[in-house]
């Protein structure tokens, strides 16, 4: 487009405009100064349509993303798996939606109640909380669409957690632990990493967009799932590993890498410089990722995979999470090359030998990418990018430490948590489906559904 | 009567479908099939783990013929199916008691 | 993200600039004031850019829910319907495209021609309107997104009743109908409901996205088409029902809900706290209607499914279509949770004693969710959400009369005049495939292709 | 939604914000001084965030249109080469993705080096640029969301040239294809039409949002690599058409349509009413397009397909774009409507005549809609919807001789180059798989992957 | 023991099943098969280029069956699966030498 | 020459083929059939109505085999396929009279 369009749009300008504009202006300008300081002290500024404007637009492309993880996951499972698969991310929308309202929001951002790791129950069913509200996390936009957003991270990362866990785990299990993680692990570590006085806010830790409260924590709880639920019947033995339509899981990570851009770009919460550079560098990362998975696989196979460039992208989104707000484009190519082949030599290398069944490599990609991705921001952290944040390479090497500590401290405690209430609900309701059920597949014997009718 | 199958690359469905309606043949049942013989599947990856599939898709043929006219057929299939390569496949024959035609009621070569 | 960062862009300030931004400043502020009044001596308030991108956005997301419907629909039907299923949707979108520009917006959204239910032919061919004009329905946005805005919801309820005629109805019919049905059925309803002086708009009725407008007309539309057309060959008595692909179905449930956030929070018009207050809503009514689907259906059958659950979800987003921008968050947990309940039992007790075949079930889910929803909003109305809705439990029984008086009305009218103009497309076209057609598959028969070549 | 709503967000008002809010909106305005002019001396404006929201949205947009690209391909093709078919535009996203930020950007958009057709190398690796500058494009917008969205445009090009080239290329020939003609052919384009101080800029050139940059040589490119590459085995003998999922293609073409609102209405780089023209002028004249090549279609063999009113809406999308922030609505209709005759003749009369096997029709849908359109813009520029552009039919005849002129120019420099470029590849490395390869399908040989286990 | 293959109308299916039922047949085997015959394919239309798709789906039902069973449960599909159009279809009978039930072990008449 | 066919569970079909393998049986094909028999389908859901699938997926298998190898074949199926549960499968045992390999024109037992 032509530069000279941009001086096209006079418009006619009448004298009794000026006295109007003068009012309209300056009620304008009081208008913004509705609820001057927050409880901190801190000036409230004014609500940006603009901004609002991004953040309800990122919060629809979060929400797009937990289909595209049911696709992305319900392609690569066996044909009789394949709608149990997708049903385990659209459940999760479901119910963490609702109990997010009811009192998830309150736990995980509401005023810290306890020791920087929980929040009290101020915002339990949302009553004191109004729309008209300044968000108390970026005061230009409405509280209600910071709960929305903060909701779509909710909700992926427990859907997250299912991709350890297919083919063999009880749909109504499963619906159980959503709720019962939502609230214990992934609420407190929310509050710690993100809230208002948590306690890894505190200690100053980098995290833009998720990489510890996202994948670590969910990638390690897939772990945790799976060394409960146990393998797959056949795992290792016979050939399990029949993608049904991989169209489906390229269609998923296309929906993912499309959402994540609200997911990055989104967590600056205005429609500012940050938020495009955090566009760029995701965007940038997932491509140097998915080339440095496609590459090393080429290396060691022989051939580059579809699938092999789709679960590069998705190593690279997850890298690049918590360093989007804080590194440079140089430094998201890097982050994210190396993710892509960090994360392929887990799934190669490592996994086979520590035997696990961590079916559709949650743990693998997640929680490893996403420890890399926290890593590498206390490396990469660029303060000419983001003065909040100064890594390793820009003269601050305590940041590592820090980011070290979170990212063990979170680990620990999802490992932990999630192991214990796996085992509570196998007790209590038995987490895995039978043998014969688990042969005759999920499908027909958790829905009475069958996944292709040709 | 006779009941020839024949199992063939699909690639040359289409060859053999035509060389046969040269010879005047205009029945033919088709059946997608795996086979497993010499010729060896080939390796899918997935996520670097490699595993065989050792299926390789066929094409099989079934042809009802008068006695008469088997070996005209078989040759036919022979010619038109053949690469030269491994896995071109095979050509069986069976006895068939009786053929009938479900629109008309007729029986035996006519109904064919 | 941490508050921190907001704090990070400084930028530098030369003496000049002083000077510069108030002569900046004030020609801005000059500029706002271009047509100063409205028609109605209301003042025209400035263009906002964060209004204009948030409208802008809305409109692409309600455009692509109607190939999402084309999905949800197809993946339902039997494999030799499936193209032809997903092509009710996609003709609608091009027809009504064209149609909108030359007639359907004037005559819909005009300036009221006579009784407050049809516009005048002043837009025809939008002649008499300038991108640079303030829309008339908010002066804060062009006029041209606002009619595009309104396109979208012009095509997906047309696409809508679609869902009730599958598998036998003939293409050409299609075509016609939605061209005759948009101009005589939707342009009066949406001219009395949204219009400027419109017949319901005088009279108080509450309609946020439209309930009415939307899903009433096109499901009672549908019903008026089913019986028309008759049942498909082997309704009720052999096994018609399999699902093609659900995924197409899950797919498009994840499209649909994905888009009813430009649906609904895009209805505000603006990117202000009433968006995010119809955003919230949207999404917590989505996920209640589907949980109240599932376990329905868990408790009935013994088996959640996964089209239930998405089935469920949509029947949500219908039944807070028209209460989006009126309702708190802990009352649409009530309208999404009992529209799933609702919307099962018509599918499960109501349709098979009627004997009617809708299909998919356009009228199930459309008008009985709609009609829930919009007496919902007389219901829950809440003045502290939006002081322009007061419902029954906040003091204002009068608003049920409103509302039951609105649903009523619409009804009848799309019942009535959609059932005429079915009968005589039937007459002068025919409506129905024939019985062999219908046999062998529309896919073939009228398009000359086939869904699948595995 | 009721004007009335608009009236009830009044907010309190203390008598303390009066002097805070003449403080904050002086520091605002003075805040939009930030860098006063440009190289070339024009005025700096502020940022807006509503414009950046916009240009965010829409890039994200554009992003998901390669994807799409990809399923409308993939869906085409014989089941055999499904994976391999969208792995083509897969694959491009992310190698134009990291070759962008280190020096595609720099030769498309830096500072002209010579000539007006290429840039020189101030970008490279965009070590040179923050994104906090502001675009030298759009002063209202981070240069960083620049970067990006040009980059949407880069990968969407590059990926288009592979619909000629499908089922025979040579899956490692296509990775290096993209990083070469990105370079050689690409990048001078873009300077040239749209750099400041192109060559066809300066010629006054009307191409709104690249109908020569990315349609015209894209197809022509198509051309050449069908040329060099020969027909498919079989082609026009047996029958190689067997689409193997049409309801990807009809995905792809709903993701397409969807994506291109930020592709032509983002091209304005501001939320304005020229955007929301562009808008407006997008999705009619994909309708109409859509409709004429049905139409023709139905005419000419007696069905309409569904195959045909998407590849219809392809024609519309690319004959529009360089005209839609210049045509007003019922030129929209008019070159949508013959876009998709045109298209429809190319494929059906001249395609089987010429015999070059232009697989999936880049050159014939994009290469011949692209020149309508370009040319369109010459006749149809109404200065009423952009003062900048003045059509034949408005009194400016010279227009259609410089469109005329960067037509020709452009496809006659793409068609060398990339003939050049594909003799090279192919002596250098092969540019086409072995005809046994080719029988067995390229997902098994190239990927060691299979499309579908059903 | 005979092999009684027939090749019937997709759609007829469902009808041949239960008439077998009814005769006391409680044993099938389908399989969907493409048959090439005197009903042609149909026209498919691809970016305005028609071809010709010579395949017809067809069903394949397998029954065996006891010596003396067989004319009757042939003269129950021949009934059942006609439509009285081109394309209704054939039966084939093969003789079979041995049955056995995997379960059981069981041979012969008693294994079917 | 014998024709060997099996309706074998399809989950079973790995391990079957191994066993085949091993006692020298290279050459299967192999077919994806739906099998109606004592084994019930199952009940699907649609929007709460429930219908019957009555087909149950098995996978069936052809082997031609020299007459002298048939037994030993028939033996290794049925201990292989066997998990004791309705729905296990059959195994019928057809005449040949001809087999043919297509690459090499061999005849016989040789072909096989
Ligand atoms: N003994 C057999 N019984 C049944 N099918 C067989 C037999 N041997 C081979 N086949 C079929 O013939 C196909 C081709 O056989 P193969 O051994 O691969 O090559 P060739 O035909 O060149 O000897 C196999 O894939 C299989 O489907
Ligand atoms: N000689 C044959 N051998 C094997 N299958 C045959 C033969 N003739 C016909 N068929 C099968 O029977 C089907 C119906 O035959 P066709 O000639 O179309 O009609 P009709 O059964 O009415 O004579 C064909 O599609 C084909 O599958
Ligand atoms: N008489 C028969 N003719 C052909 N196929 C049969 C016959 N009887 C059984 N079958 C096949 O064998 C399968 C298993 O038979 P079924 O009666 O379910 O159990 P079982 O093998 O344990 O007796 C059936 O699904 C069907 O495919």
């Amino acid at each position: 487009m032509n530069l000279n369009m941009l001086k096209n749009f006079k418009m006619p300008l009448s004298p009794l405009t000026f006295i109007w504009s003068l009012i309209g202006g300056l009620s304008l300008v009081l208008f913004s100064w509705v609820s001057p300081v927050f409880a901190d002290g801190s000036k409230v500024p004014a609500f940006s349509a603009g901004n609002t404007a991004w953040v309800l637009a990122s919060t629809a492309l979060v929400l797009i993303m937990t289909p595209g993880l049911g696709f992305y996951y319900g392609g690569m499972v066996r044909r009789k798996n394949v709608l149990n698969t997708i049903s385990l991310s659209f459940i999760t929308i479901c119910t963490v939606s609702v109990i997010w309202i009811l009192w998830g929001y309150s736990l995980a951002f509401g005023p810290d109640a306890f020791g920087g790791i929980i929040g009290n129950f101020k915002y339990l069913g949302l009553f004191a909380m109004k729309e008209v509200q300044h968000s108390r996390y970026d005061g230009t936009i409405p509280s209600y669409i910071y709960v929305m957003f903060q909701l779509m991270f909710a909700i992926i990362t427990v859907a997250l957690v299912s991709g350890s866990l297919v083919e063999r785990i009880k749909f109504s299990s499963w619906v159980v632990f959503t709720i019962v993680w939502l609230t214990l692990v992934y609420a407190p570590i929310a509050q710690a990493v993100w809230g208002l006085g948590g306690l890894f806010q505190k200690m100053g830790a980098l995290d833009f967009a998720g990489g510890t409260v996202v994948h670590i924590d969910s990638g390690v709880a897939g772990l945790a799932g799976a060394l409960v639920l146990g393998k797959r019947k056949g795992y290792m033995k016979e050939n399990i590993v029949q993608p049904n339509q991989l169209g489906y899981t390229i269609l998923g990570g296309a929906l993912l890498w499309f959402g994540w851009f609200g997911f990055n770009a989104g967590s600056a919460l205005e429609a500012s410089p940050l938020a495009t550079s955090a566009f760029l560098v995701t965007n940038t990362a997932t491509a140097a990722a998915a080339l440095g998975w496609m590459i090393a696989e080429w290396i060691r196979s022989g051939k580059p995979t579809t699938l092999g460039m789709v679960s590069g992208a998705v190593a690279g989104l997850v890298a690049i999470t918590p360093a989007s707000g804080f590194v440079n484009p140089i430094a998201s190519i890097i982050i994210g090359f190396v993710a892509g082949v960090i994360c392929y030599s887990m799934v190669v290398y490592v996994k086979p030998k520590l035997g696990y069944d961590d079916a559709l490599d949650a743990f693998n990609v997640h929680a490893i990418g996403g420890a890399w991705g926290a890593l590498a921001t206390g490396l990469f952290a660029d303060p000419l990018i983001n003065s909040a944040g100064r890594g390793l390479f820009y003269g601050n090497p305590g940041q590592m430490w820090v980011q070290f500590l979170t990212v063990i401290t979170v680990a620990a405690y999802s490992f932990t948590m999630s192991y214990i209430i796996f085992k509570v609900i196998d007790k209590v309701m038995g987490l895995r489906v039978d043998k014969e059920t688990e042969s005759i597949g999920l499908d027909i014997t958790q829905h009475d559904e069958a996944g292709y009718n040709f | 009567m006779k009941k020839i199958e024949a199992i063939i690359k699909p690639f040359k469905l289409d060859d053999v479908k035509e060389a046969l309606n040269k010879i005047g043949v205009h029945g033919i049942t088709v059946t997608e099939v795996k086979g497993f013989g010499r010729q060896k599947g080939h390796t899918e990856l997935y996520r670097g783990a490699e595993y065989r599939v050792d299926f390789v898709p066929k094409a099989k043929l079934e042809i009802i013929s008068p006695d008469e006219l088997a070996a005209n057929i078989i040759e036919t299939i022979e010619k038109s199916a053949k690469t030269g390569n491994i896995g071109d496949g095979k050509i069986f024959v069976l006895p068939v008691e009786e053929a009938i035609r479900i629109r008309t009621g007729e029986k035996g070569e006519s109904a064919i």
